[in-house]
Order: structure tokens, then C-alpha cells, then sequence
């Protein structure tokens, strides 16, 4: 209804950390003047493993609709094989923004009207260290590169914030690789 | 301070502020990330409390009775089912008279099984003798839970302070954490008139007769009728108290200041909204909107259920054309409770306006803003006339 | 060593007021003023609706001398356990805690409270004094009332069911310290209850209780009853000590020796009138087998 | 109650007194009778037995060399005469020891 809220929602299977992710990215967001920001999981009986999403919005001021998003102006996919099982794009809005962890070069998406950035978040995390399969750090740094609209070191710090000691840091050099290896496709 | 986390949490952050000394809680969605954090602020020696894992909510609401009668701030919380298996302990421990603090994180009662918000657990509570509170956001969360302690320990009543489930138990938004020396001006200690002491022994809620009695020095004691008078007088004073309560706070703390109702383009409407929880938030874009279409529209927040503000309710609404009160709980083959309350509030006001009911988002159903908007298009119009019966938004049949 | 505990030199402090609302010849007021002698005045009671609540007396007058806080029927153990809660809290932990339920507090409504509070160590003596019925509601069927009883509600052909044996319950927590006593032998519950205050987490007593109105027999024979209920083997004197069972008092001192036959004890109240011969023969043979697993178990007492 | 002076509790807290339930020596039909030639402690003229004081329910009997028994608040259940190893005690009907007091 309001038309300064920025709307993004997050894909991740269970216990995949995409709350984790879309957290950080909520206090990033906080620290650089959006004064309103709601992040909001779905609620209910989801397991692990299993789709899940979560909404993250943010805005100058203060939100008070916390209503899941429907029509999001960002998606971030932490799993390209989500992409099989869950319409992504569901309500996306036209010129709308896909963030996908992807080995794949965007231009092997095919989403009509809507811009495709894609980084390979999970060969870079293990290369960073990681345990395998913990991309929801590095996601952030793509994220952060597409969207444009944190600086990458808001982000850093928002990350090593969340984690403690070594592990903050080594999650946030993950993600400002990622940033940096992030491919934004055209319209 | 402002940090960012859930409505659980920010729950936790405030029982912790005010330092409550035995906390008992029993696991229930969406409850259990509030009783997870306060376990692990204790277990971290973060917060210096006694955290008893007992088994059941009746249990639960026990360890708080014998707790605070011994002498010690106590807390619990729970949900739904949780709250209606207490129920029986509801209504013993606002009898004895016990200054608990309870958080009740809103979900639909069973049958058939809902793990989501709605109303009905709190509100089929309303008579136990228990103040209910309710929270729009984290913020209000957090300074609520503070709030209830001090007015719980002044009027010797317990008090639930209830937010949504989900919505904002598991909702993360920034809030504003207090610091503990604000707190410390706000909250003194506890300091109960009596706790069970073997140097003063007392025997607590024993059996009363229906008659007045002497006591051991000849002095005559009230009887059960009187002692439960006692009760309603007490709650009934307790609105003056969350007055001054919320004044107090507001000087302390910078925020609040709504003790009743949190209004919201309310002052030049001809109608309001009424509902309570995160609703009338969210109520606040669906009002901006119709504004700009010309209907002449405020949302109300209500922030106190029992006891119940009527006098601010009549002296705020009774000069308004219409009230529109949304309720996500029922009083089954009647009307939503909310609704009848405020009719009666209403009843002695001569030109008073019209009331009419919508019943929402029961088991989590979706609340749509585009339904909220058009319930109050239909209904904010000089033709509409007080319901007997609510109407239902989102049903789909 | 502390001087044996005889009638000479048990402590002549009263704990609870005389004119209370006892009925006459009640099991329970013996037991609870002898327990209570050895608990002290140190100690917060715990009570849930029972007959002890009428005992206890009347708003605005208590007939005991301690503090207590009366309880939903369900909650005795939660409860107990939030008064030691808020007493760690506060630093008073030499407080005793010290729960009183009856049969249906403990066996039935109260026992998913109690196991609960075993389980988690909780420092009390939780006391159930079991008059094996219903009794302040006026006898109906209880988990611990015997089988062919006759209560209010097996008023005719008595109980088809079992006693739940709930000492073997609570032992099954893993307790420190389990305990039966009996109203007829109160030095042995006066002792059990010193030593069970002396130790640590949860102990549980379970004390058979005479009650005339309730049994159906003369108030003057409560002493008389409970005692035959020991000397024919039917309610046995014990404690659980670190898991390892000794009878003790008169039933350590019945090991080895002849049993008086359960119909003694079985004959002397009405409530047992639906028994047949076939039904006493079948108790007398239950006792007879538990029994003979104390005489092959159990070393017969020293002092016997 | 009384008007104008509001009552110190607003809850339920019961004081430690005797004489709840009133004068329980109302409710005796036997009274127990002690006599001094058969009482073990006041035979013996030492303390001695004191089976009466022990199992008395209601805790009426003192320990004393001649036991006495607290006649307002005794509810005559008798257990005390029952128990007595001496049988020193007697349970006497109320009526007989009444119509004799009045005399």
C-alpha cells in the first residue's frame, strides 16, 4: 500500500539460515538510516529441509503493516534448486530483481522482464572456509552487489556482528568475495 | 540502545530488566523462543533468576503462585492451549492476590489444532481477575512487560501482558532496549506486604465461609464475598494507576503515554476503528488510504481489556458517528466480546454512535488490506446502524 | 549418636492448635502433629484440598503454627517447588519444604505435578497420608484404595481394581530417600522424618492413615487398626535408602517370625464387608507371596 | 463488619490460633476419666508411658506425672483409654458426669 517500502523475500530450505540472512541484512539496513524494517518468517510448522521464505522489508520510517510480502521488489534464492520447486517470481514486480546462489551465468535465467544477478556462493564460502553448505554469509554479499543499495562494508560489519569472533570475520570475508564475484545480468 | 530482534525477545530483554527472580515456563508455539531465551540469559549467568522447567502449565502458573508468595518477582508465559490448561491457576492466583507477570503470546485454541494468532485464548480469560494488556510492536512489548511488573506490584493483581503470535512474537523489528538504571527508577524492588516466613507464619488461601468471622483477636474478617469484592474494587482502581503508570514511564523513558487508547487520526474522524494487538497498526495504512479517498476515518488501539476503560472509551468515541470494532476472537452464538464491551460502555450516553463488529483472522487466516478497507468503506457511512451480529472478513464459503 | 527417640524424650512442642476440625479419632492429626515435631519451626507447608485443608482451619483462623500455602489440587509439588525457587533466590535455603497431600493429591490429580518435581531434584519431603479414599469429599474410590473396598462410589460390589502402589512410583524416580509410616507407630515416622530432613532433594513419605468415618469403625480403634494392618503384613514399615530397601520397626522385627492372618485386620471395618471368604483367602495369598520375597531378600533386623 | 475502618487484609491470610472449629469439647459423648491409683507415671511417681500423650490426635494430654487432659477442646474419640498398657482410663458418658456436676 505504501509505496516507500522496500520489499524483498527470501528462499531457503530449512535450517539453511535464509532468517539468519535476512536478519543481517535487516540491521545493515537499520544501521544505514532505515528507520522502519520488519523482517518476518513464515510462520508455522516448516522442517528442516523443506521450502521456506522470509520477508524482509524496509523503509525510512516506521512500518506498521508486518502482513507477509506478496509482491516483492526482490528475491534472493539461496538454492538454485529451489527454483524447480517454488515459483520464485510469485508477485515480483515488473523490472524486479532475482538474486540466485548459482553456478550459472545469469543469461541461463529466463524470467520475463526481471534482472538476474547470480554468484556461486557456495564454492566461494568453501573456499573461504565454510563448512559446506553454509552460503547464507556469502548470499548477503550478492545481494548487497545487485541491489546497490548498502555499501559492501555496512554489510561486513552487520555480518561479524551476528557471528562471534573468528567466525564473524571469516563470514564476512565470504561475503565481500561474493560481492565482488557477483554477475548482474541486463533486463 | 536499539537492537533489532523478535517479539520473544524482546519479551526476555524486559523480564530481565526487571529482574524477576523465578521465572517457570512450559514450551508452546509461539511462545517457546521467549522461555528459550530467558533459559539461556539464566544458564549464561546472564541474568540472576531461578528458571524452573516444570512440566506443564498448570505447573508453570504453580511455581509462580508459591514463588511470589514466598516472597519473590516471578514470570511466566505461554500460549492457546498453555494459557486455557492454567485456567484454574488464573483465577487462584489473582484470588491470592499475587502480583505475577505472564506473558500470553496470542494463538486460536483447539479443536481442530491452529499453532496460529488469534485472540481467543486471552480473551475466553477475561474474568479470571487477571489484567490484560495489549502490545502493538516490540516496543511496546518490551515497555509493557515493564510496565506490568510495577502495576501488578501496586495493585496486587496479576497481570498478562498479550501480543500476537507470530506476528510479533517471530516478526524482527528495531526497538529501543532501556537501560537498567532507567528501569531501577521505574521498578523498585519488590516488596511484598507479606511472604511466607516461618518467623510470621500464615496460613494463605485457606477455606472462607460464606459469612464474616472473628479472627484470633476478636477483630472481624472479611468473608469470601467480601475478599473477592476486594478483587473488583482493586481492579477497578487499577485504572488510575495505569495512568499514572504510563505518565511515570513517559518521563522516564521518553515513550508511550496512550494508558487506554493509542489513537491514530482518530481527534477529526466521524468514524473509528477499534480493535487490539498488531491490527491496529496495521489498520494505520488502511486509514491513510481511505483518508485520501475522502472517508473520514481513525484507528483506535486498545491497549487495556480488563479492567475495562469504559469511561475512556465512552468519553473518547461517544461523539463519533460510528466505531467499527474488529475482533480476532468470539464469543460463541453471540458476538465478539470486545464488541458487546464497548457497546455497554456506550449504553448511557444519550447521543451515542453506532457499533459494529467484523470478525477477522481467526487460526492466522490472512488478514488482507484490501478487506480491512473495504469493511470500513461499507461500513463509515451515515446510513449504518448499530449490528447485533458480527460480520466476517476473509471467510471463504 | 543422638539419643533413641522414645515417647520420654520426644519434644513437647506443639505445632498444631487444639479446636480444630479434625473429626474425632483422625489418623492424620496424630501423624501430622508428630511429623511436624520433627520438621520444626523452620519449615513452610505445602498443602493442596484434602482433609488436612479442614484440619489446617478456617479463614481467618489456622489450626497449624507454620506458615503454608494452600494449593490447587493439582499443584502440591509445583507449588513446593516454587516456595524453594523463590527461597534460593532470596538465600534462605535452610528453610524446609514440606509438602502434605493425601491419597488423591498424590496418587491420582497430583501425581503428574509430583513426578515432574522428582524428576527435576526438587529439594522437598512431599508426606502423602494415605486414608486410601476420597475422604474430604466423602469417600469415593481412590488410586490407592484397595481392591473390593467399599467407598461412595464402588458402593456395592466394592472396588474391582488394584491399589497403585506408589512408593514403588516414586522409588522408580530414582529418590534418594522413600519412606512408608504408619499413624499406629509414631516414633518410627518421628525418626524416619529427622532423617529424611537431614538429606537432600526429593523424599517422599507414604503414610498409612486410619480414618474411622471414612473405614467405618469406632474413632477410639484408629491406633488399633493401623497397627493390625502391620502386624498382618499388609501395610509394611520400610525406607528406600539410595535405592536399597530395609523394613523397618515392627515389620522388620515380623521377619522370620508368624503373621498375624489378614482377616483380623480385614474383619474390624465395614468398608471391607463386600470381601468373601474366596477374596480374603486370595489377599491372604498376595501377602503371603510379598512376604515370603521379604524373607528371602531381606536380613531380619538385629534387634529383632 | 464495621463501617469506616477497612480491614488490614485484602486477602486471605489465615493467623495461627486454637479454637478454630470452636470449642471441640462439645463434641464428646465419652469423657476419658484418668485414675491415679492405675496411671504408670503417676503410680510411679517418674516420667513413664505417656502412651496417652503420644497417640492423642489432638494433642489435649499433657506429659505431665498425672497426665491432664484439656477437657474444652478433648473430642472424646477414646483412643487414649484404648491405648493406655494400664487401662487406667476410662471412657465415662458426658450425660452421667454432667447430671453429676450439677448435683
Amino acid at each position: 500500500m505504501r509505496d516507500d517500502i522496500i520489499q524483498t523475500r527470501w528462499h531457503g530450505r530449512g535450517g539453511q539460515g535464509a532468517i539468519t540472512a535476512a536478519k543481517i541484512v535487516a540491521d545493515a539496513a537499520f544501521q544505514s538510516g532505515y528507520g522502519g524494517v520488519v523482517m518476518a518468517p513464515t510462520f508455522g510448522t516448516e522442517r528442516r529441509g523443506a521450502p521456506v521464505f522470509t520477508s524482509l522489508k524496509f523503509a525510512r520510517t516506521k512500518i506498521y503493516d508486518l502482513s507477509p510480502i506478496t509482491e516483492p521488489d526482490m528475491v534472493i534464492v539461496l538454492d538454485h534448486l529451489l527454483l524447480e520447486e517454488v515459483d520464485v517470481a510469485a508477485g515480483l514486480n515488473p523490472d524486479g530483481l532475482i538474486v540466485i546462489n548459482s553456478p550459472k551465468p545469469p543469461e541461463a535465467y529466463k524470467y520475463d522482464g526481471m534482472r538476474i544477478a547470480t554468484a556461486d556462493v557456495t564454492n566461494i564460502a568453501l573456499t573461504g572456509g565454510l563448512p559446506a553448505g553454509i552460503v547464507n554469509t556469502g548470499i548477503i554479499g550478492a545481494f548487497g552487489k545487485a541491489s546497490g543499495l548498502f555499501p559492501v562494508d555496512v554489510l561486513y560489519r552487520a555480518i561479524e556482528k551476528e557471528f562471534a569472533g573468528k567466525n564473524g570475520r571469516k563470514n564476512a570475508e565470504v561475503a565481500r568475495i561474493t560481492f565482488e564475484n557477483t554477475h548482474v545480468g541486463g533486463i | 540502545m536499539h537492537i533489532i530482534e523478535s517479539g520473544n525477545v524482546a519479551a526476555a530483554l524486559g523480564v530481565k530488566l526487571a529482574e524477576a527472580a523465578v521465572i517457570a515456563a512450559y514450551p508452546i508455539t509461539p511462545q517457546t523462543p521467549l522461555t528459550e531465551k530467558l533459559s539461556e540469559l539464566v544458564d549464561a549467568g546472564e541474568m540472576d533468576a531461578q528458571y524452573i522447567p516444570v512440566e506443564s502449565e498448570h505447573s508453570a502458573l504453580a511455581v509462580c503462585i508459591a514463588a511470589s508468595s514466598t516472597g519473590s518477582r516471578t514470570f511466566t508465559a505461554t500460549s492457546a492451549n498453555g494459557l486455557l490448561y492454567m485456567n484454574e491457576q488464573l483465577h487462584w492466583a489473582a484470588g491470592a492476590r499475587l502480583p505475577i507477570v505472564m506473558c500470553v503470546v496470542n494463538r486460536g485454541i483447539g479443536a481442530p489444532w491452529t499453532v496460529w494468532n488469534d485472540h481467543q485464548d486471552a480473551i475466553s480469560q477475561r474474568d479470571t481477575g487477571w489484567i490484560q494488556l495489549y502490545a502493538c510492536d516490540h516496543q511496546q512489548i518490551f515497555d509493557t512487560v515493564l510496565k506490568a511488573f510495577r502495576l501488578a506490584e501496586i495493585v496486587s493483581v496479576p497481570v498478562m501482558v498479550c501480543y500476537d503470535g507470530y506476528i510479533l512474537s517471530h516478526t524482527y523489528m528495531p526497538f529501543e532496549l532501556s537501560d537498567d538504571e532507567q528501569v531501577r527508577k521505574f521498578l523498585p524492588p519488590f516488596k511484598p506486604d507479606y511472604y511466607l516466613d516461618p518467623a510470621c507464619p500464615k496460613n494463605l488461601n485457606t477455606v472462607t465461609l460464606p459469612d464474616i468471622r472473628p479472627d484470633v483477636r476478636g477483630e472481624t474478617a472479611p468473608g469470601y464475598m467480601e475478599i473477592r469484592h476486594n478483587l473488583h474494587t482493586d481492579m477497578r482502581k487499577s485504572l488510575d494507576v495505569i495512568t499514572d503508570i504510563e505518565k511515570e514511564f513517559k518521563d522516564i523513558f521518553g515513550r508511550g503515554g496512550f494508558p487506554f487508547i493509542e489513537p491514530y487520526r482518530v481527534n477529526d474522524a466521524d468514524y473509528v476503528a477499534v480493535c487490539m494487538g498488531s491490527l491496529s497498526y496495521h489498520l494505520r495504512d488502511v486509514i491513510d488510504k481511505l483518508r485520501d479517498e475522502g472517508v473520514s476515518v481513525g484507528v483506535a488501539g486498545l491497549r487495556v481489556y480488563r479492567p475495562f476503560p469504559d469511561k475512556a472509551i465512552a468519553d473518547a468515541f461517544s461523539h463519533k458517528k460510528g466505531l467499527i470494532v474488529f475482533e480476532k476472537a468470539l464469543s460463541y452464538g453471540n458476538q465478539g466480546a470486545l464488541f458487546a464491551d464497548i457497546k455497554a460502555a456506550l449504553y448511557a450516553k444519550t447521543d451515542r454512535p453506532f457499533v459494529r463488529n467484523y470478525i477477522l483472522g481467526l487460526g492466522g487466516r490472512e488478514i488482507k488490506t484490501s478487506e480491512l478497507a473495504d469493511a470500513l468503506r461499507n461500513s463509515c457511512r451515515p446510513s449504518s446502524a448499530t449490528t447485533d451480529r458480527p460480520e466476517w472478513i476473509g471467510l471463504k464459503m | 549418636m543422638p539419643a533413641k527417640t522414645t515417647v520420654l524424650n520426644l519434644t513437647e512442642e506443639e505445632f498444631v492448635h487444639p479446636g480444630n476440625r479434625a473429626c474425632s479419632g483422625c489418623g492424620l492429626s496424630i501423624i501430622y502433629r508428630i511429623a511436624l515435631k520433627a520438621l520444626g519451626r523452620d519449615t513452610i507447608l505445602v498443602v493442596p484440598p484434602s482433609c488436612l485443608t479442614v484440619l489446617q482451619g478456617l479463614y481467618p483462623i489456622a489450626a497449624t503454627q507454620l506458615p503454608c500455602l494452600n494449593v490447587t489440587f493439582a499443584s502440591t509439588a509445583a507449588a513446593a517447588t516454587g516456595v524453594l525457587g523463590a527461597l534460593r533466590a532470596q538465600g534462605r535455603e535452610k528453610t524446609t519444604v514440606a509438602a502434605w497431600a493425601g491419597d488423591g493429591g498424590t496418587a491420582d490429580i497430583g501425581l503428574q505435578a509430583l513426578s515432574g518435581a522428582c524428576e527435576r531434584g526438587e529439594n522437598f519431603i512431599f508426606f502423602c497420608y494415605d486414608n486410601e479414599a476420597y475422604m474430604n469429599t466423602g469417600v469415593q474410590r481412590s488410586g490407592t484404595t484397595p481392591r473390593h473396598v467399599l467407598t461412595t462410589t464402588t458402593p456395592i460390589t466394592g472396588k474391582p481394581h488394584r491399589s497403585k502402589d506408589v512408593p514403588a512410583i516414586m522409588a522408580a524416580h530414582g529418590l534418594d530417600y522413600v519412606a512408608t509410616a504408619s499413624a499406629s507407630y509414631p516414633i518410627d515416622l518421628y525418626d524416619k522424618t529427622i532423617k529424611a530432613k537431614a538429606l537432600y532433594g526429593p523424599r517422599y513419605f507414604h503414610i498409612h492413615t486410619p480414618c474411622p468415618a471414612g473405614w467405618g469403625f469406632q474413632p477410639d480403634l484408629s491406633v488399633k487398626i493401623g497397627r493390625l494392618a502391620v502386624e498382618t503384613g499388609l501395610f509394611d514399615l520400610y525406607e528406600i535408602e539410595n535405592g536399597k530397601f530395609r523394613l523397618t520397626g515392627k515389620s522388620a522385627k515380623m521377619l522370620g517370625k508368624k503373621r498375624r492372618p489378614v482377616r483380623d485386620y480385614l474383619k474390624t471395618q465395614s468398608r471391607f464387608k463386600a470381601l468373601t471368604n474366596d477374596h480374603i483367602e486370595a489377599v491372604q495369598h498376595e501377602v503371603d507371596i510379598k512376604w515370603a520375597g521379604y524373607e528371602n531378600t531381606c536380613q531380619p533386623s538385629p534387634t529383632a | 463488619m464495621k463501617k469506616g475502618k477497612p480491614y488490614a487484609l485484602r486477602k486471605s491470610h489465615s493467623e495461627p490460633g486454637p479454637g478454630d472449629g470452636g470449642r471441640t469439647g462439645s463434641w464428646r459423648v465419652l469423657r476419658p476419666v484418668i485414675d491415679p491409683e492405675k496411671c504408670i507415671p503417676a503410680k510411679k511417681n517418674k516420667k513413664a508411658c505417656f502412651s496417652c500423650w503420644l497417640y492423642c490426635p489432638d494433642g489435649v494430654v499433657t506429659k505431665t506425672l498425672l497426665p491432664a487432659i484439656d477437657l474444652e477442646y478433648c473430642k472424646g474419640c477414646g483412643i487414649c483409654a484404648e491405648e493406655c498398657p494400664a487401662d487406667a482410663i476410662t471412657m465415662v458418658e458426658e450425660t452421667l458426669l454432667i447430671m453429676e456436676e450439677d448435683k
